[in-house]
């Protein structure tokens, strides 16, 4: 069966600056991945480079077998891979509905389910259907951009530090509405994560990311042990 | 570059010179012309129509065998330039004149700043001369190198004033002036002086900017001081949308301008059911002369030859520019030399009027029937009425 | 080498530090946006040479910490000493004269300046403390090891090398108290043991660090003292170590049911 | 590369001046001094533009207080030129340092508008205020200064090789101080703000006040090079100080040459009004392919004409590089 | 009163202008000082085909309006979409020198007379004193109702609130899968539509001339800087505000300084909020 997603030795970065040097990483059809490392390390740039926002110089990446290497953003979301990026970046004058309307733009047709479903999924943004993104509190705020991202009905969600500068008790309730969708949707789901505990309990693989490059990869519980903590805190 | 081009022309012109020398068996050559024009920028209109008049002139003479000072027949060449109504831009092309190494004669200059900005080069020097067409300037008796037979901006005042005593029941008087034309503003605080000094109230004195469109804010500022007359002093195309808005907005009474507006212009700001009770006073057109029947023959031939050359309508600055080109041949044959400038100035000095039957304005003779005083000519001024869709004089003030 | 120098410092003595008065000392400052309170009341000091730990999950008002204490952001009350000097009142360019100096967490790359310049540039600061010992560019881009980058537009350079210059240039403004917000982010971790040398190099010679960052485990080797924020709050003050096993700490970082299973 | 042009630069400089003075042709004369003009309005425009980075479009309002306040003082007061040179200059740096800090309030966008606007309200003043300008008329007879020196060194500022002496002396002396400027610590602070000035802040500069001065010596050198225009040309009027006749056309001149770079100003000037002077074009014409010109070297080289060797050798650097990895 | 009438007939000119230029500004963030070129176009071309062709003067503006659209577009997927990577710096000289190239290039077509289209209703009512041309009327509902329009398409429509995706969050919105490139000529197209309209009604009502395209420009930036920059109802209260100040100033203190007032009022405002009257607080 073809992979959900697929990079192949993918060298991206900035203008003048290499970030990601040949990273290979395969995310397969309705399981989760998860991507660690320290700070600095290329993750955000990873999913940048998957959704089209950074320019891949060397690789390819395939979306169901598809090549869509250096696609621009829009083609990305259409062809099922969505990223919610970090600091949930929620379009702040807007209302809640209005964002989530956004995040269907790809799939006008399915709005009304989509939204349902979303709702469903997150029922605190239920409640606060009419209010300004910007006045939501941090969690919501974030259960907001993971909806939005829902709303283009993809089948790869790329999410970047989900649990981010949220207070404990919302982070596990992220964590819990996680496992919930997990277990509703034929969904990948593709995670950058500092927290270990979520990635354990949410993502079948894992793959660290130091320097911009693979350092390890492999069965969540195996990479996610002593050795990954060196690793992650520079002590190997 | 440049220079050598033009010296190639003149090389060029110099060869046809000699050929004519042989078949007119006189001695030819060539006499440099230059032209100080507007052709771009704000004084674009005028400047165009004052450039073609030059060269309507220069051509005729060429046609007519050329000019004949002394024992040498020259055929005039001209050498353009463009100001483009800017100061700086005038006097680089007036340095290029001057760098050629030659007494230079010159006429044009449209544009009171960009006179203002030459006149202290040539001041003093006694290698130059300029007929100036345009200018709405007023010329000292220390400018000797330039003259101005063209109407000097005291006369419009002077005659506004006139005209408006003719009038009866005129008590309030409403100025608008365009605030980017030098000569109307400096002769702002006079007209207010003499009008007073006549016995009439000035309720207001507004002013707008060249190209101006909205005129709201002026039209009701004045009609708050309820006047019996607006004057209105300022470009045609202007004062056109000027008048419009004001009888838009509702003013009813009575409108002199100075302006020589044209027909184009009040059709182009569709003014036309404004311009009752409008009058013009300005140096006469050539239509005006052809409808006033003043010069009319003459006046006639030229508008025909003008729109022959150049298919439009001639314009305000025209006929002094055709009269520009012949007062200065003119001197320069009574003077008998083409460089020898202090000559030249006082055959300009002395030059009379019979003495160039090509004026066609009608100018007024001075001391001994001359052309210039102080350098400055004075002319009959014409007051222009709206009819029919077209400018008919409706009387002279002299 | 300067190098070798800044090995040779290492084994400074963290008894002289403590023997000498606060470098820097704020007492009760508070600071809200709208209604959100960024600060409440933190009281504390550090003493020359010492280096603190400013710790606290995201949001737990640790960057407003520092904007307030250097004066980029004014206090709504509390006040803020530098030695024996009142500084609360003044601008952050003011509170650089008595020695007070920074680093930003997301520098901007400057597409304007070359590394060099930007050390000649902080080389020229109105401090008018003195330094037991003063720099010039050459000398710190030496001792960390930024040589071959000197002449390179900031912009142009990867990220870790400008934090690395950025500290540089605050070290040359020969500062008495320096608080750095992240400096190690986005640096590699080889490059964290450098800068964490010269960090203790500057301490050794009296400076008063402050440090926000996110690798506990930089700060703990680091840090002889660390406080931690939440909400706004102080909740923590001591050493490092028995930061990782205070219970307070530990919810506010890792949340209700990970401290549990940390500890259970 | 850069050094070597730089010394390139001096030689042709003083070598083109001396040039022009010995050709002895009036019309050459006028177009260098025009250049020179624009030259030292970008070199001032450098210091807030350039180094400080803030967007300038309200030069014109310090280059007509200049030349308003020259001509008043030659032709009010009776004043000799030396004077305006000295007070004209102090005159705009004190107007800048009033109104600087309320206008360096705003930044980016909202600056160049208000600096626009400021400009704009200048041009309707000397318009308007016709008592003391003149309005539209202008003001003429403007002196220039008499003979200067002694004998075989005298030169005689009513003519226009004095004249050309006296602006080139002022022009070179006025390149020196921008070298020496360049290198100075006061425009490593400048660049410092452009750079971020949140951190020049850190650094304990008080950026405000680096700001005004920058301002101030762009107000300064424009209105001295106002002083210049009303003795070159001996009479002025409003339309030369209006924006696109000279905020506009020296913010051009001088991102056309190379903004923050030492000779961007001089070649911004030649090609910008010293080529058009001697090609022989449409007005309008002329004013497409300055447009043209702009758009492209912003397009190709958004660091101006100065860039042009640095770009080609980092172009190679880079190739290089790419060519080891 | 008069003064009202007039100031707001030429303040709704300018809050067309102003309203267009925000839409462009706030979603993709190009300082378009070319942005009076649109408003020019559609203020010539009119006559100039009603000439040509004898065209009939409806289906004349419209072509008028069309050619603005044509233009803002050209400048979007010609220009400015190519430039996202450019300093503001580089955007303004390129938005400058579009300016001098397409007034450059209206003159030598059309000259720089000033002229009115033809054919305009020339009712003028009369309330108690004040008159006030059926065109004003015309142009100042115009100008609402654009502006009702305008804040409606952005609310309600697909495209709008992409749109008003790009302007508040433009990363966000790449993420959403919506075609920025598209959305910035499309802004670019209303903005100049906007433009267009405003050229047309001036032409309509005063006159106007092939050199306008700057001076509309400068102004509209005025409105949208009173505004600040982002809010649409804030331009068209600010277009009117402005044609109120000059018109007051003009009639009561002096016509010769009209154009001063309303940048004395300018910079008051930045004075004293240097982000603009109506401008939220900053948001990312």
């Amino acid at each position: 069966m073809v992979d959900a997603l697929t990079l192949q030795e993918i060298t991206a970065g900035y203008q003048g600056s290499v970030v990601l040097r040949s990273v290979s990483l395969s995310v397969p059809v309705g399981q989760n991945v998860a991507i660690v490392g320290p700070n600095g390390a290329g993750k955000s740039t990873l999913l940048k480079a998957i959704s089209g926002l950074v320019s891949v110089k060397e690789g390819s990446i395939r979306i169901n077998g598809n090549d869509t290497t250096n696609w621009p953003p829009e083609k990305i979301v259409s062809a099922g891979v969505v990223h919610v990026p970090e600091g949930r970046q929620v379009f702040p004058g807007l209302s809640v509905e209005e964002n989530l309307w956004l995040g269907g733009y790809t799939k006008p047709s399915r709005r009304e389910d989509l939204l349902a479903d979303v709702l469903d999924l997150f029922p605190r943004l239920k409640e606060r259907l009419r209010q300004a993104a910007d006045s939501l509190s941090g969690g919501e705020q974030q259960m907001l951009a993971i909806g939005r991202g829902l709303m283009a009905e993809p089948q790869v969600l790329m999410l970047d530090e989900p649990t981010l500068g949220l207070a404990p008790v919302i982070v596990d309730l992220m964590i819990d509405a996680l496992e919930n969708l997990r277990s509703r949707k034929e969904l990948s789901l593709l995670v950058v994560e500092q927290s270990v505990q979520l990635t354990r309990g949410l993502c079948e693989h894992a793959y660290i990311l130091v320097d911009g490059k693979i350092a390890a990869s492999g069965a969540t519980d195996e990479v996610i042990n002593d050795d990954m903590m060196k690793i992650y805190l520079g002590t190997h | 570059m440049l220079t050598s081009k033009f010296r190639k022309f003149r090389l060029g012109a110099g060869v046809a010179g000699i050929i004519s020398l042989f078949a007119s068996s006189a001695i030819a050559e060539t006499l440099t012309l230059f032209d100080l024009e507007a052709l771009s920028g704000p004084g674009q209109t005028n400047g165009v129509a004052q450039a073609n008049a030059v060269k309507l002139a220069v051509e005729k003479i060429n046609e007519s065998g050329g000019l004949q000072v002394g024992d040498t027949t020259y055929t005039i060449e001209l050498d353009v330039h463009d100001d483009r109504s800017t100061p700086t831009a005038g006097v680089t092309a007036v340095q290029k004149m001057l760098s050629y190494g030659k007494p230079v004669l010159m006429v044009g200059s449209l544009s009171g700043a960009v006179t203002g900005a030459y006149l202290p080069i040539v001041r003093d020097r006694d290698d130059f001369i300029s007929i100036v067409m345009g200018a709405a300037i007023t010329l000292t008796a220390e400018d000797k190198a330039l003259y101005h037979p063209r109407v000097s901006v005291e006369q419009y005042t002077t005659s506004t004033v006139t005209y408006i005593k003719s009038l009866p029941d005129v008590k309030r008087v409403g100025i608008l002036t365009d605030n980017k034309h030098s000569g109307f503003v400096q002769q702002t605080p006079l007209l207010q002086e003499l009008l007073t000094k006549e016995g009439f109230e000035v309720v207001g004195s507004e002013e707008f900017s060249f190209g101006a469109t909205q005129f709201g804010p002026q039209i009701s500022a004045l009609v708050r001081g309820n006047p019996d007359i607006i004057n209105i002093r300022g470009y045609g195309g202007d004062v056109a949308r000027a008048i419009k808005q004001a009888r838009d907005l509702g003013y009813t009474g009575q409108i002199v301008s100075s302006s020589g507006i044209v027909a184009k212009d009040v059709t182009d700001a569709q003014a036309d059911a404004a311009m009752t009770d409008v009058r013009d006073l300005f140096v006469p057109l050539a239509n005006d002369l052809i409808e006033g029947a003043r010069n009319s023959e003459e006046a006639k031939a030229f508008e025909d030859a003008y729109q022959a050359a150049f298919k439009e309508p001639s314009g305000a600055t025209s006929l002094s520019a055709y009269g520009g080109v012949y007062i200065l041949a003119r001197a320069l044959q009574k003077a008998g030399s083409v460089d020898d400038i202090p000559a030249i100035r006082t055959a300009l000095d002395e030059l009379t009027l019979d003495e160039v039957p090509e004026i066609i304005e009608p100018m007024i003779p001075q001391d001994g029937g001359r052309i210039f005083k102080d350098h400055q000519s004075y002319f009959a001024l014409v007051v222009r009425q709206w009819k029919d869709g077209r400018f008919i004089p409706a009387g002279f003030v002299e | 080498m300067a190098i070798d120098i800044l090995m040779s410092n290492e084994k400074v003595s963290p008894a002289r530090a403590v023997a000498a008065a606060s470098a820097i000392s704020c007492a009760k400052l508070s600071k809200s946006f709208g209604g959100l309170h960024a600060l409440r009341d933190v009281t504390f000091q550090i003493a020359p040479g010492e280096i603190l730990g400013i710790l606290g999950p995201n949001g737990a008002g640790k960057t407003t910490f520092i904007n307030v204490l250097s004066g980029m952001l004014h206090a709504d009350s509390g006040t803020v000493h530098i030695y024996d000097d009142d500084v609360s009142a003044m601008s952050m360019a003011h509170r650089a004269r008595y020695g007070l100096f920074r680093t930003f967490q997301n520098s901007r790359s400057s597409e304007e300046l070359t590394g060099y310049e930007l050390l000649r540039l902080a080389s020229l600061t109105p401090n008018k403390t003195k330094s037991s010992k003063t720099y010039t560019p050459d000398e710190l881009l030496e001792i960390f090891g930024l040589k071959r980058f000197a002449g390179i537009i900031l912009s142009d350079l990867p990220y870790g090398i400008q934090k690395m210059m950025n500290l540089a240039a605050v070290a040359l403004c020969r500062p008495k108290v320096l608080l750095l917000d992240e400096p190690f982010q986005g640096v590699a971790e080889a490059e964290i043991e450098r800068l964490s040398k010269v960090i203790r190099h500057f301490a050794s010679e009296g400076v008063a660090v402050g440090l926000v960052e996110h690798n506990v485990r930089s700060v703990m080797r680091l840090c002889n003292r660390v406080i931690v924020l939440d909400a706004g709050a102080m909740i923590f003050e001591g050493r490092g170590e028995d930061a990782v096993r205070d219970p307070v700490v530990q919810t506010a970082y890792l949340g209700q049911r990970f401290a549990g299973e940390l500890n259970g | 590369m850069v050094e070597r042009f730089g010394y390139v630069g001096w030689v042709l400089l003083l070598g083109g001046l001396v040039g022009i003075y010995l050709l002895n042709d009036g019309y050459y004369t006028t177009v260098a001094l025009l250049m020179m003009l624009w030259a030292i309005l970008a070199i001032g425009l450098n210091f807030i533009l350039g180094y400080a980075g803030y967007f300038h479009l309200g030069l014109g309002a310090f280059y007509g207080l200049g030349a308003y306040g020259a001509a008043a003082l030659g032709t009010k007061y009776q004043m000799p030129m030396i004077v305006a040179l000295i007070v004209m200059p102090i005159a705009g740096a004190i107007l800048s340092a009033i109104i600087g800090p309320l206008l360096l309030r705003t930044r980016d966008l909202y600056f160049a508008v208000a600096t626009l606007a400021l400009g704009m309200i200048i041009s309707d003043v000397t318009n308007n205020w016709v008592s003391v300008t003149g309005g539209p008329i202008g003001i003429g007879g403007i002196q220039r200064p008499g003979v200067i020196g002694f004998g075989a060194f005298s030169i005689d500022g009513r003519t226009l090789p004095g004249m050309f002496i006296i602006v080139s002396t002022i022009f070179v002396a006025l390149m020196i101080a921008a070298a020496i400027a360049r290198k100075s610590n006061f425009v490593l602070i400048l660049r410092g703000i452009k750079s971020d000035d949140l951190m020049t802040r850190s650094f304990g500069f008080p950026t405000t006040v680096y700001k005004v001065a920058a301002f101030a010596i762009a107000g300064a050198i424009s209105a001295l090079g106002g002083v210049l225009y009303a003795h070159i040309v001996q009479y002025i009027s409003p339309e030369p100080f209006t924006f696109f006749a000279a905020s506009f056309q020296a913010f051009v001149v001088l991102a056309v040459g190379g903004l923050g770079s030492l000779w961007g100003p001089v070649l911004g000037s030649v090609l910008l009004t010293g080529l058009p002077e001697f090609l022989d074009l449409d007005p309008h014409m002329k004013l497409i392919i300055y447009g043209a010109v702009l758009l492209i070297v912003t397009l190709v080289l958004p660091k101006g004409l100065a860039s042009a060797a640095q770009v080609i050798s980092r172009r190679r650097k880079t190739a290089m590089k790419e060519g080891t990895e | 009163m008069q003064d009202l009438v007039n100031g707001l007939a030429q303040g709704a000119i300018y809050s067309l202008a102003g309203v267009g230029l925000v839409l462009i500004f706030s979603v993709v963030r190009v300082p378009n000082f070319a942005h009076g070129e649109p408003v020019m176009v559609a203020a010539m071309l009119p006559v100039t085909l009603m000439a040509l062709f004898n065209m009939p003067l409806a289906l004349a503006l419209v072509l008028g309006v069309v050619a603005a659209i044509a233009l803002g577009i050209f400048f979007s997927v010609a220009i400015f979409s190519r430039l996202s990577k450019y300093p503001e710096v580089s955007l303004l000289i390129i938005s400058l020198a579009l300016v001098v190239m397409i007034s450059s290039l209206a003159v030598m077509f059309w000259g720089d007379a000033a002229r009115q289209t033809p054919g305009s209703p020339s009712t003028v009512l009369n309330w108690g004193g004040v008159r006030i041309p059926v065109m004003w009327i015309i142009i100042f509902f115009m100008a609402l109702a654009a502006t009702v329009a305008l804040d409606a398409f952005i609310r309600y429509t697909t495209p709008g609130r992409a749109m008003r995706a790009m302007a508040l969050n433009p990363f966000a919105a790449k993420l959403m899968g919506i075609p920025v490139a598209r959305y910035h000529a499309l802004a670019f197209g209303i903005g100049s539509g906007l433009a267009g309209v405003a050229g047309a009604l001036f032409s309509l009502a005063f006159a106007v001339q092939s050199s306008m395209g700057a001076a509309i420009a400068l102004k509209a930036f005025i409105v949208i800087i009173f505004a600040g920059m982002g809010s649409i109802w804030g331009a068209f209260a600010g277009g009117l505000l402005l044609g109120l100040v000059e018109s007051y100033g003009a009639s009561y203190l002096s016509s010769g300084y009209r154009d001063t007032f309303g940048f004395i009022f300018l910079l008051g405002v930045l004075l004293i909020k240097p982000n603009g009257l109506f401008a939220r607080r900053a948001n990312g």
